[in-house]
């Protein structure tokens, strides 16, 4: 459940996001808009990597501005650039350093891992240097790490735009396929993944321009581009 | 052999990520220390410079700073610049970044065959504190009229964070070798490639 | 990044830049040599603020500079009384400041872009010794591009750091100079796509 | 026109590229494949970013591998990520850099650039710092950089891959537009940009796995994929 009461985000005196009032219940949520409307930075109050100036933004309940860390345990993310979210040398310890943040003690760390790289199909590639590892294995190895954290909502910004039309169908398929353990928010250009959400959000110039079918909302959007 | 000398395209591009990785430190955790000669981050930066780029490129990464300072740049930590920086009481430590991260570098990688604790840590000691103080003490006591045996003196106050400096920058720089090999000159890479 | 350059119409803003440099040098040269008394210090710090008038800059522009030199002032002086006696602690200090004032002139005074293009023609007669006088200006204008870049990638590391939950410590400065050095070599590309600098010969 | 001839890359040991041959006059080629499979490789030996170490290419009968100065004034290059081409901390200053590559004389710099700023829309934002563009302008920015030298040959790397829906149909319309003018190169995921091409190619594990109209090598990827 997420809930957003007359957000807003201001930076250096510019308006990023506007009176954004909205709540979401269903478990699959397309956010989509123009460059530079304000959905990553929307997605980005829902885990507190950006701070409401005005308003609040609730996820099951937890005020993340109040409570950034515990909305944080909550909130999964996951960005479009993998590279920037691998933060250690090799898969194993990647996801080794998240298992431990999650709470897995000392002794099963090495076991979790061991079934989350089976699990993802990067098992033969536990220990090899996380920068030669394909697009695809990358945006695999982010998503494991973030669901070892068994997050309620999960929020993915644009997760599959440097991915080929096989390893973008793959990790769509993960993400909105989990949907029913965990809320899924989906940032996305591709407006086919959109589609196969339960609710669309569209922004436009920092605000809130439509909430509904992701069929009406994306044909309103196609025509409009065209 | 102009041609050997001459930069090739990524070595200008890592020339200038090193700059401004030496430039982005100037903004972390600025302690302001009331004196004459800041405490920095800095310097940190320098010795990265050395140990990862090796003496030329890491004398041009310091270079190109100096340059954008004399141009009237707030590239130093405080957020300074300008040609002033280099007639002050700092300016013997500043200009000694120079010959430091290039003696760092020639420790750390002439004739190496691949990247060696030991050699990381001598480096980043003595090019990145013992030429940088040598250079900078003297030129510290001519402008404060202090002695040289006294400004030594009050240079020990940095000895600790810069101690604490090289020995971070050996780890980071042992810890990129294992995370990301193509970052180092073509013979430590080679090395590295072939080793398990 | 913004310079420390404060625009304006004044003489000394018209000023070609390479000239206010050398002018610099030659007055940094002569005060040390004749300031060596209370009152040639006195009338040094009356003629800097004259040079801050020149440039249009005001006193509290000036004021502002010495402000910032207070712990220098306050140290050198110090230490100089201690040694030295007051006279010449007095002198010394002025000297010291003059210094920084006229560079801060010449600094406040001169747009970066004609800096770069005097940092150019200075480095002319080094051409003979193989140093490429426009290639050293192209990698001072790079590095003010990359600048905000490696800022932005310290930002990515530490919002993954914080979405994920993870402590790093400096380990995160690994993950920030992976992705800089990734950067640089894409940088490196582009440099050579467009003709700027050669590829390696592999 | 472009030819290979047994054309291979090898790094460190491994075999990236192998055994590519083909010739392509036609104005707008699409190279589509999945993720490593070795397109921007490929896409990367047209202007001698990456040299052969078996067979060669040529780009209008110059031997890139051997006269690569003489390649990479014919063939521009267009990357996935405007901010590693955008070489100077203002839009005029970095078409000014191009210019000046490109050999117009010194007094004619800044008209030239005057005039490019214009014909893309980027007047207004001449003397803005470039990292504080958004992601469309910086890509149309990197984009008049190269079109500044007027190549014979574009070559563009997922141009349109960070963009959004309008944005990236501008950036499709330039790229495609422009050939007759010259020859372009659009290395792509998007399988309806690809689709306005007049011939594709599919690469498969750093082989040219098919070349021919690009409605059937399309259709037989999509089929693949799914
Ligand atoms: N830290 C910041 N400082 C200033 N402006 C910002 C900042 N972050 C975002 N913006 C601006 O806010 C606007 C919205 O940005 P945001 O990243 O949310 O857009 P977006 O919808 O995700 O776009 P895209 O599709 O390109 O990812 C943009 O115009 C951007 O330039
Ligand atoms: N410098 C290198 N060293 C080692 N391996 C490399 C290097 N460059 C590319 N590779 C590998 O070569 C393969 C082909 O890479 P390439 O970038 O050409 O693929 P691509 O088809 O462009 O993929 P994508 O769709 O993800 O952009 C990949 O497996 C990649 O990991
Ligand atoms: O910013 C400047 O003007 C130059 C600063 C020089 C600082 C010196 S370098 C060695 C020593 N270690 C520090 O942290 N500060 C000093
Ligand atoms: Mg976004
Ligand atoms: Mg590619």
């Amino acid at each position: 459940m997420i809930e957003a009461h007359g957000l807003g985000v201001e930076i250096d005196g510019a308006t990023i996001l506007a009176d954004v009032t909205v709540a979401l219940a269903e478990p699959r949520v397309a956010v989509i808009g123009r460059n530079g409307s304000g959905k990553s930075t929307f997605a980005r109050t829902l885990n507190g990597l950006v701070r409401p100036t005005a308003g609040r933004v609730e996820v099951d309940g937890v005020d993340v501005g109040r409570a950034p860390k515990r909305a944080r345990e909550r909130v999964g993310f996951l960005f479009t650039q993998p590279d920037a979210q691998i933060l250690m040398p090799t898969p194993a310890e990647d996801l080794a350093l998240s298992a431990r943040a999650a709470g897995v003690p000392r002794g099963e760390v090495a076991s979790r891992v061991a079934a989350q790289l089976e699990a993802f199909g990067l098992a033969a590639h536990a220990n090899q240097p996380a920068y030669s590892l394909s697009g695809g294995q990358k945006q695999l190895l982010a998503l494991a790490a973030v669901l070892l954290g068994a997050p309620r909502i999960l929020v993915a910004d644009e997760p599959t735009t440097l991915l080929d039309l096989h390893n973008a169908r793959r990790i769509g398929d993960l993400l909105l396929s989990g949907a029913g353990a965990r809320q899924v928010v989906l940032v996305t250009h591709d407006l086919d993944l959109a589609a196969r959400c339960d609710v669309a959000l569209r922004f436009e110039k920092g605000r809130l321009a439509a909430v509904g079918a992701p069929d009406e909302i994306i044909a309103a959007y196609r025509a409009e581009a065209a | 052999m102009a041609e050997e000398r001459q930069w090739e395209a990524r070595d200008i591009a890592r020339i200038a990520v090193f700059a401004g990785i030496i430039v982005a430190l100037g903004f972390v955790a600025p302690i302001p220390v009331p004196g004459l000669v800041p405490i920095t981050a800095q310097t940190l930066g320098v010795m990265l410079a050395g140990t990862v780029l090796g003496a030329r490129r890491a004398g041009a990464a310091v270079g190109v700073v100096f340059l954008l300072a004399a141009i009237g740049l707030p590239v130093l930590s405080g957020g300074r610049g300008g040609l002033g920086v280099f007639l002050g009481p700092a300016s013997g430590y500043l200009i000694g970044w120079l010959p430091g991260a290039m003696v760092v570098g020639l420790i750390v990688h002439a004739g190496a065959r691949r990247i060696t604790w030991w050699r990381t840590a001598l480096g980043a000691v003595v090019g990145g504190i013992a030429v940088v103080y040598a250079f900078g003490i003297p030129v510290q006591a001519a402008s404060t009229g202090l002695g040289l045996g006294e400004t030594a003196l009050t240079s020990l106050a940095f000895l600790p964070g810069d101690a604490i400096k090289a020995a971070v920058a050996t780890a980071l720089t042992l810890a990129l070798y294992r995370a990301y090999p193509p970052a180092f000159p073509a013979p430590v890479r080679r090395a590295r490639a072939v080793a398990p | 990044m913004i310079g420390l350059y404060r625009p304006g119409t004044s003489a000394l803003h018209r000023a070609p830049a390479g000239a206010k440099v050398a002018a610099l040098a030659v007055l940094a040269v002569a005060a040390t040599l004749l300031v060596r008394t209370p009152l040639a210090g006195a009338a040094a710090l009356a003629a800097t603020l004259v040079a801050f008038a020149a440039g249009a800059l005001g006193v509290a522009a000036w004021a502002a500079q010495v402000w910032a030199m207070r712990w220098l002032v306050v140290l050198v002086a110090g230490s100089q009384w201690i040694f030295l006696g007051p006279a010449e602690a007095a002198a010394g200090t002025a000297r010291v400041v003059t210094v920084l004032l006229l560079a801060a002139v010449v600094t406040m005074t001169t747009p970066t872009s004609e800096m770069i293009d005097a940092l150019e023609r200075a480095l002319a007669p080094l051409a003979r010794v193989g140093v490429d006088p426009w290639r050293v200006a192209f990698v001072v204008q790079l590095t003010i591009a990359v600048v905000p870049v490696v800022g932005s990638l310290w930002h990515r590391v530490a919002e993954a750091r914080r979405a994920r939950g993870v402590r790093l410590g400096p380990r995160a400065v690994v993950t920030l100079l992976v992705l800089a050095l990734r950067y640089a070599d894409e940088v490196g590309d582009a440099l050579t796509a467009r003709g700027i600098a050669p590829a390696a010969r592999r």
